[in-house]
C-alpha cells in the first residue's frame, strides 16, 4: 500500500501470524525490547495496575467519609489514604498514562516511522517509571506519608512520618517523564514519513508534541523542588522554615510552577485522542484543524504563566493574584476553541453508533463544565470562598476523571483492535460507558454542592450538615468503580476470545490504520508516503460538497 | 545520555541506527535531543537561581556580608580553570574532526585535569567553611556573621548551588572519560564524531552555569 | 525528504574545518571579562545607579555565556530548532523569577518574612500617610510581649 | 431569587458584607457555565441523531470554519472570562483593603486550635471570637507551627495563616449568631477538628461584654492564655494546682500507672469504650461532662465512685483542668507535641 488508499471494507479480517507480539518469545525479549510497541504495552499494564491501586485508595477515602465521625479508620490512616490517592493517581497514572501507552504505541505509527528516535532511552524511561513507582508505593511500608500530594512545608518537613521514600520516588518519576518528552519531540521533528509536513500530522501527534514540550520544560523544576523538600526534611537546611528565615510561600511557587503545567500534561493527550476519535467516529474532516493544533501549543506555552492561581489565599500579594488571574483566563480560551471545533466536526458527519460516542458525549459535557468551573475558580473573589474546599476537589476531578480518564477510555476502545488485533463486545461497552458517565455525575456533582456549603478539603471528620452529600458521592463512586470492573472484564475476554478485528475496523483514515493489526515488528511492510491531509474521508477522485460556516 | 544510542551498526553507515534514513538525520536527532537535555539542565538550576534572588531580596545586607566571607581568589581561579577547560574541550572536538587523535586525547586529559583541580579547590573551600561554621540551617555557628538575620540562608543557597554544580562537574568528567575511551578505541573518527560534540556540549553547559554562579555568589 | 534542516547542518559540517583561531580569541575575551567582573565586583558602584553591582555583573556574565554558547557550543552552525529550544529554557527561567517577584515587590511590608513578629501581637507600622489604625498610637500592652 | 439560588447551590447563609457580593458573581458565573455545558452536551446528542451513519461508507462533506467563525469562537468565551475577571478583581480589591475604623484582633493558629487576643489589652480566648455586628473587624493572623487557613464559610472569608509572618483579612458581620470557623489548609492529624466559633453580638451587647472582660482581666482569666503564657502563671500550672487541691490525683495517675480512675496520660483524644459498650473520644466535651456528671459515662473496668464536682468547680477552673489533661502527652507518634516547629524569632533587623 504505497498510496494512502481507501481501506477495503470487504476483505475478510485476517490476524497476521507473525506480529510484534509473537515476533520473538521469552521474558528477556520483553524486558530488553527496543520496540516502541512493546514498551507501550508494558506501560499499559503497569499504568492499569497503578490505576487500580489509586482506585482502592479512593474507595477507602470515600468509605471513610460516609459518616461525620470516625467510620472505618483513624485520622492518621485517613490522611495517608488521601495522600497516597493523590500521589499514585497523579504521578503514577495521569501523567504517564496516555503519553506512555498511546504516545509510545501509536505516535511512531502515525508518523509512518519504524521506531522512536532513541529506542534505548525509551526503555530507560520505562525502567525509571518502574523504580519510581516501587519507591512511591513503598511509602506505605515505611509508615506512610500524610502530607497531601502537595508536600507543603512546614508540615511536610516537620511531620514525624517519613515522606522521604515518596519524594525520591517522584524525583525518579520526573526523569522518566523528561526522557519520554525529549524522545517524542525529537521523533516528531526527525522521523516523519516523506510527504508529512507539520500540517499533515494527525491531531493526536500535535497533542503529544505539546505535552512533550511541557514535560521537558516543567519537570526539572519539580525534580528540584522534591529534592529540596527531601533535603529540608532530612538535613533541616531551613530553606522553607520560617524560624531560619525561609518563606513557606516560596515552596508553593516552586511546586505550582511545575504542577500547573503538569495538569496540562495530563489533559492535552486526552484532547488529542478525542480529536482523532471524533474524526474517525464521524468519518469527517476535522473542523478547524489548524485551530485545534495551534491551541494545543497555546495551552502548552500560556500554561506556564498561570501557576499563581493556586495561591490566591496563601498570602500572595493582590497585584500578583490579579496578574495570574488574567493569564488563567486566556488559557481557558484555548480549551473553548477546541470544544467548539470538536462539536463542529460532528456537524454533517456520518456518526457511527458505538461505545466511543457515549464517551465522547460525556467527555464534551465534562470538559466544558469542568473547564468553566476552572475559570470560575480562577476568578479571585469567588476563589476566596472556594479555595481548599470540595468545590475545587470536584473541579479538578471533573477535568481529571471527566476529561482525562474518559479520554484514556476512548483511546483504549479506539486503538484496542490495532494493539491486539481483536474486537471487544460493543454491547457491553455501551453498558459500561453509561455506568461510567452516570456514576461520574453522581460522584462529583454532590461534591460541588458540599464545597459550596463550605466543607474544606482533606477532612477526616466533618460537621453533620455535610453528610447527605457525602453519602451521595460515595454511592456515585461505587457505581463508577462498578463501571470500571465491567470494562476490565470484557476487555480481558476480548483479549483472549474476541473476534478478529482486521486491519481497519473503524474505516479510519489514520496512518496507524494502514498497517496490519497487530502491526508487524517493523511497523510498515512498505514505506508510507503521505499525499493527502490527515482525517480527510472523501474517496480518491470523488467530488464532495465544500461548506464554509 | 542520548549519545549512548548511536552505536547500532548497519550496512549503510557504520554508525547509522536502522530506524534512521541518513546519517545527517541521525546527527540532527542527536543534537536536538542534546539541546533539549541542556534546556532541562538550565531549568534545574533555574530553581536555585530563583531561591538565590528571592532570599537576596529579603536579606540584602546579609547577602552582602556573607559574600565577603567567601574567598574571592579561589572563586576566580576556579572560573579561569573552567573557562580554560571549556577551551581545551572545544579544541579536542576540533582535533577529532580533523583526525588528530593523539592531540584530542591530550586535550581531553587536560580538561579532566582541570575538572579535578576545580573539585580540589571546591574541597578546600568547603573544608574551610565546615571549620569556621558557615554552614546551612541548624549547623550555622559562624560568630561574626551571627548578627545578620538569616545568615544561614545564604549558606544554604551556597551549598545547594555549588553542591549541585559540583555533582554536574563529576558527571561531566565521566562523560569526557567515556568520550576519551571512544576516541582511544578509534570509534570516533572524522566521519563519526557527534558523540564527542555532545560530550563537549555538556561540559560547556557545566562551565556556563559556573559563569553565572561565580558573580552571584562571590561578587555581590 | 522532509528534513530540510538536516541537509543544511550537513553543509555546515564542512565549514568546521577552519582553524582554531576563533577558539583562542574567544578564550582571551572570556578571561578579560572575568577580570573585569572581578574588578567591578570589589568596588561598591551603587552611587552610579541603584543596585549597579548586580546589574553589571549579570551583563558581563550574559556576555560571557553567549560567547561560550555561540562559539564553543557551535550554536552558530546549529539548526534553528536547537536555538529555539535553548532560548525558551532561559525565557522560562525569567518567567519563573518575575512571576515570583510580582508577589514579593508588591507585598505589604508587614507580610514579609523578615518583618519579625513577636509571638503575640505585631507592632503595627503606620504606612506613610496610610490608613490610621486604631492600635497604632499605642503599641500593644506590655504584657503581650514574651 | 437570591434565596432560591442560594439554596439551590447549597450556599451557607450570607452573614457578612462580603457574602452578597461574592454570591451575585457566583450565580452569574454558574448559570453561564451550566448553560454552556448543557448546550454542548445537547448539541452533541442532536448531531448524533441527525447525522448518524445512514449506510456504510457514506461520504461526508468537507466543512471548514470561516475566519468570522473562528473570531467568534475566540471572542465570545474571552469576553465572558474577562468580564468575570474584572468583576472578580474589583470585589477582591474591596476585600483586601480594610476600612479605616476596624477593631483589630490578633489570631494565632496553632496545631489544631485558634487563639484570639484583642488589641489594646483585651482578653485572650481559645476557639471563640466575640465580634460586634455591623462593625468591621480586622484579623492580623500568624501561625505558631504549620500552615493553617482561617475560614468562615458563612462570611465567605478565607485567608491562609503562615508561620513567621503576618497575613491580614477583615470582615463585617451583619447578622448576630454563632458561625463556625474551620481550618482549610491541611495541617496534620486533627486538621479536621481545628474548629472554632465566631460569636456575633449586637453592638451594645458586645461593648458591655468587652468592658466586663477587661475589668475581669486583672484577677480572672476568661479562658487559657498561651501555654508559655504571660497571665498569672500558665494555664497548665493553674490546672495542675487545681488537680492537687481538689484531690483528683488521689484517683487519677498522671504517668500512666493504673489507679482507681483512668490515667490522665494521653487521655485527650483517646478512644474510650464505656461500660455500656459504646466507644467515645475523650475530647473537651467528654472531660467537662465527666467532671460534672461522672456516673453518666463510666469507662469499662472502673467503678462508678467518683463524686460530682458540679458547683465546686467554676468554668475557668474546669477549662484549666482540661488544658492540664491535654498537656499530659507521652511522646507517642500519635500526638507528638509540635515542639521542634515553634520558631524563635531571628534578631530584629534594621529597616533596609
Amino acid at each position: 500500500m504505497t498510496q494512502q488508499s481507501q481501506p477495503s471494507a470487504d476483505s475478510p479480517a485476517v490476524y497476521p501470524a507473525v506480529n510484534y507480539l509473537n515476533a520473538d518469545r521469552g521474558v528477556k525479549s520483553w524486558l530488553l525490547t527496543l520496540d516502541h510497541k512493546r514498551i507501550g504495552i508494558m506501560y499499559f499494564a503497569s499504568v492499569l495496575v497503578m490505576f487500580l491501586v489509586g482506585g482502592i485508595f479512593a474507595m477507602a477515602v470515600r468509605l471513610e467519609l460516609l459518616t461525620p465521625g470516625p467510620t472505618i479508620m483513624g485520622a492518621n490512616t485517613y490522611n495517608r489514604m488521601f495522600t497516597l490517592h493523590g500521589i499514585v493517581m497523579i504521578f503514577l497514572f495521569m501523567i504517564p498514562a496516555i503519553p506512555g501507552v498511546f504516545g509510545n504505541f501509536c505516535m511512531p505509527l502515525m508518523l509512518g516511522a519504524k521506531d522512536v528516535a532513541f529506542p534505548r532511552l525509551n526503555l530507560l524511561s520505562l525502567y525509571l517509571y518502574w523504580t519510581g513507582a516501587i519507591l512511591a508505593i513503598s511509602a506505605i511500608i515505611f509508615g506512610g506519608i500524610d502530607t497531601g500530594w502537595t508536600f507543603y512545608p512546614p508540615y511536610s518537613t516537620t511531620t514525624p512520618m517519613t515522606a522521604f521514600p515518596a519524594l525520591v520516588g517522584i524525583f525518579i518519576l520526573g526523569f522518566s517523564s523528561i526522557v519520554t518528552g525529549l524522545n517524542f519531540i525529537v521523533t516528531i521533528h526527525t522521523l516523519r514519513a516523506p510527504g508529512m509536513t507539520w500540517m499533515r500530522m494527525q491531531l493526536f501527534v500535535w497533542a503529544i508534541y505539546a505535552t512533550s514540550i511541557i514535560q521537558v520544560l516543567a519537570t526539572p523544576v519539580i525534580g528540584l523542588t522534591v529534592m529540596l523538600a527531601g533535603i529540608e526534611k532530612v538535613a533541616g537546611f531551613g530553606l522553607f522554615d520560617s524560624a531560619k528565615g525561609g518563606d513557606p510561600v516560596l515552596f508553593q511557587h516552586f511546586f505550582w510552577f511545575y504542577s500547573h503545567p503538569a495538569v496540562y500534561i495530563m489533559v492535552l493527550p486526552s484532547m488529542g485522542v478525542v480529536s482523532d476519535a471524533i474524526a474517525a467516529v464521524a468519518r469527517k474532516n476535522v473542523f478547524g484543524y489548524q485551530m485545534i493544533a495551534y491551541s494545543s501549543l497555546g495551552i502548552a506555552f500560556v500554561g506556564f504563566f498561570a501557576w499563581g492561581h493556586h495561591m490566591f489565599v496563601s498570602g500572595q500579594s493582590p497585584f500578583d493574584n490579579g496578574a495570574f488571574a488574567v493569564i488563567s483566563m486566556f488559557v481557558g480560551v484555548f480549551t473553548a476553541i477546541k470544544v467548539f471545533n470538536w462539536v463542529g466536526t460532528l456537524y454533517r458527519g456520518a456518526i457511527a453508533i458505538n461505545a466511543m460516542f457515549v464517551y465522547i458525549c460525556g467527555f464534551l459535557f465534562f470538559v466544558v463544565f469542568g473547564g468553566m468551573t476552572g475559570i470560575a475558580v480562577a476568578t479571585i473573589s469567588l476563589d476566596i470562598h472556594w479555595h481548599d474546599t470540595y468545590f475545587v476537589v470536584a473541579h479538578f476531578h471533573f477535568i481529571m476523571v471527566g476529561a482525562v480518564i474518559m479520554g484514556f477510555l476512548i483511546a483504549i476502545h479506539y486503538w484496542f483492535p490495532k494493539m491486539f488485533g481483536r474486537m471487544y463486545h460493543e454491547g457491553w461497552a455501551m453498558v459500561s460507558a453509561s455506568f461510567i458517565v452516570l456514576g461520574f455525575i453522581a460522584t462529583f456533582i454532590p461534591q460541588f454542592l458540599v464545597g459550596n456549603a463550605g466543607m474544606p478539603r482533606r477532612y477526616y471528620m466533618y460537621p453533620e450538615r455535610f453528610q447527605a452529600m457525602n453519602v451521595a458521592s460515595t454511592a456515585g463512586s461505587s457505581l463508577l468503580a462498578f463501571g470500571f470492573i465491567i470494562i476490565a472484564i470484557y476487555l480481558i475476554y476480548a483479549l483472549v476470545r474476541g473476534e478478529i478485528a482486521g486491519d481497519n475496523p473503524w474505516k479510519s483514515m489514520g496512518v496507524e490504520w494502514q498497517t496490519t493489526s497487530p502491526p508487524d515488528k517493523h511497523n510498515f511492510a512498505k514505506p508510507v508516503v503521505i499525499t493527502k491531509d490527515p482525517h480527510s474521508y472523501q474517496k480518491p477522485g470523488e467530488e464532495v460538497e465544500h461548506v464554509v460556516i | 545520555m542520548s549519545s549512548s544510542d548511536e552505536h547500532a551498526h548497519s550496512a549503510r553507515h557504520p554508525h547509522l541506527a536502522e530506524h534512521f534514513e541518513t546519517i545527517q538525520q541521525q546527527d540532527y536527532a542527536a543534537r536536538l535531543g542534546m539541546w533539549l537535555f541542556l534546556g532541562t539542565e538550565v531549568l534545574l538550576f533555574a530553581g536555585l537561581f530563583l531561591g538565590y534572588t528571592v532570599y537576596r531580596h529579603f536579606y540584602h545586607a546579609t547577602w552582602h556580608a556573607c559574600s565577603q566571607a567567601l574567598s574571592l581568589s579561589l572563586g576566580a581561579t576556579n572560573t579561569v580553570i573552567l573557562i580554560s577547560s571549556s577551551l581545551t574541550v572545544a579544541l579536542a572536538y576540533w582535533a577529532v574532526k580533523v583526525g588528530k587523535r593523539n592531540l584530542a586525547l591530550g586535550l581531553l586529559a587536560f580538561t579532566i585535569l582541570c575538572a579535578i583541580a576545580f573539585l580540589c579547590i571546591k574541597y578546600v573551600e568547603y573544608s574551610h567553611k565546615f571549620h569556621v561554621g558557615e554552614l546551612p540551617g541548624k549547623w550555622f555557628r559562624a560568630e561574626e556573621l551571627m548578627q545578620y538575620p538569616a545568615a544561614n540562608m545564604y549558606f544554604t543557597i551556597y551549598f545547594l548551588a555549588t553542591g549541585l554544580h559540583a555533582f554536574h562537574v563529576i558527571v561531566g568528567m565521566s562523560v569526557l572519560l567515556w568520550v576519551a575511551k571512544g576516541i582511544w578505541k578509534g570509534r570516533y573518527t572524522p566521519d563519526y564524531f557527534v558523540p564527542v560534540e555532545l560530550g563537549a556540549l555538556y561540559w560547556h553547559l557545566v562551565d556556563l552555569v559556573w559563569i553565572f554562579l561565580f558573580p552571584l555568589l562571590y561578587l555581590i | 525528504m522532509a528534513q530540510a534542516t538536516t541537509t543544511e547542518s550537513a553543509h555546515a559540517k564542512d565549514a568546521h574545518h577552519h582553524g582554531t583561531k576563533s577558539y583562542w580569541v574567544v578564550w582571551v575575551i572570556l578571561l578579560a571579562c572575568t577580570g573585569l567582573t572581578v574588578f567591578t565586583g570589589q568596588h561598591d558602584l551603587s552611587h552610579v545607579f541603584p543596585s549597579a553591582n548586580i546589574t553589571i555583573a549579570l551583563i558581563i556574565a550574559t556576555i560571557k555565556a553567549s560567547l561560550v554558547v555561540w562559539y564553543f557550543m557551535h550554536m552558530r552552525e546549529a539548526a534553528g530548532t536547537n536555538r529555539i529550544v535553548f532560548v525558551t529554557s532561559f525565557v522560562f527561567l525569567l518567567v519563573m523569577i518575575f512571576g515570583v517577584f510580582g508577589d514579593l515587590w508588591t507585598r505589604s511590608p508587614m507580610t514579609l518574612p523578615y518583618h519579625t513578629p513577636t509571638t503575640e501581637g505585631p507592632e503595627i507600622e503606620v504606612p506613610e500617610g496610610g490608613a490610621h489604625h486604631a492600635p497604632a498610637h499605642h503599641s500593644p500592652s506590655p504584657e503581650h510581649h514574651e | 431569587m437570591n434565596e432560591l439560588m442560594r439554596n439551590l447551590l447549597w450556599l451557607p447563609p450570607q452573614a457578612s458584607t462580603l457574602a452578597p457580593k461574592i454570591d451575585n458573581l457566583h450565580y452569574f458565573v454558574i448559570t453561564v457555565t451550566m448553560a454552556a455545558s448543557i448546550l454542548t452536551g445537547v448539541l452533541a446528542f442532536v448531531f448524533f441523531f441527525k447525522y448518524r451513519e445512514r449506510h456504510a461508507g457514506q461520504s461526508t462533506p468537507i466543512v471548514l470554519p470561516s475566519v468570522k467563525f473562528e473570531i467568534a469562537v475566540i471572542g465570545v468565551p474571552l469576553f465572558f472570562f474577562l468580564l468575570w475577571f474584572v468583576q472578580g478583581f474589583q470585589d477582591y480589591i474591596w476585600y483586601t483593603t480594610p476600612p479605616k475604623n476596624t477593631m483589630d484582633v490578633y489570631v494565632m493558629g496553632k496545631k489544631w486550635m485558634w487563639k484570639f487576643s484583642y488589641a489594646g489589652g483585651g482578653p485572650n480566648a481559645i476557639g471563640t471570637l466575640h465580634v460586634p455586628a455591623n462593625r468591621p473587624v480586622r484579623l492580623l493572623m500568624t501561625s505558631r507551627d504549620v500552615l493553617h487557613s482561617f475560614y468562615v464559610p458563612d462570611f465567605r472569608v478565607k485567608q491562609d495563616v503562615v508561620p513567621g509572618r503576618y497575613t491580614e483579612t477583615w470582615f463585617e458581620a451583619t447578622m448576630p449568631g454563632r458561625y463556625q470557623i474551620m481550618c482549610a489548609e491541611y495541617c496534620g492529624t486533627w486538621h479536621s477538628q481545628m474548629w472554632g466559633e465566631v460569636v456575633v453580638m449586637p453592638g451594645p451587647e458586645f461593648d458591655a461584654w468587652m468592658v466586663e472582660q477587661k475589668a475581669g482581666l486583672a484577677e480572672r482569666v476568661d479562658t487559657a492564655g498561651d501555654d508559655g503564657g504571660d497571665m498569672r502563671g500558665s494555664i497548665v500550672e493553674y490546672g495542675k494546682k487545681i488537680a492537687m487541691t481538689e484531690g483528683c490525683v488521689r484517683c487519677h495517675s498522671l504517668d500512666g500507672q493504673p489507679h482507681i480512675g483512668p490515667t490522665w496520660l494521653d487521655l485527650y483524644q483517646r478512644r474510650e469504650t464505656l461500660e455500656s459498650g459504646e466507644a467515645v473520644i475523650a475530647d473537651e466535651a467528654y472531660l467537662t461532662d465527666s467532671m460534672i456528671d461522672p456516673r453518666g459515662k463510666v469507662v469499662k473496668g472502673f467503678k462508678p465512685i467518683m463524686p460530682t464536682y458540679k458547683g465546686r468547680l467554676a468554668a475557668p477552673e474546669a477549662a484549666a483542668l482540661v488544658e492540664f489533661i491535654k498537656s499530659l502527652r507521652s511522646t507517642s507518634l500519635e500526638n507528638l507535641p509540635s515542639k521542634e516547629a515553634t520558631y524563635d524569632p531571628a534578631k530584629p533587623t534594621q529597616r533596609r
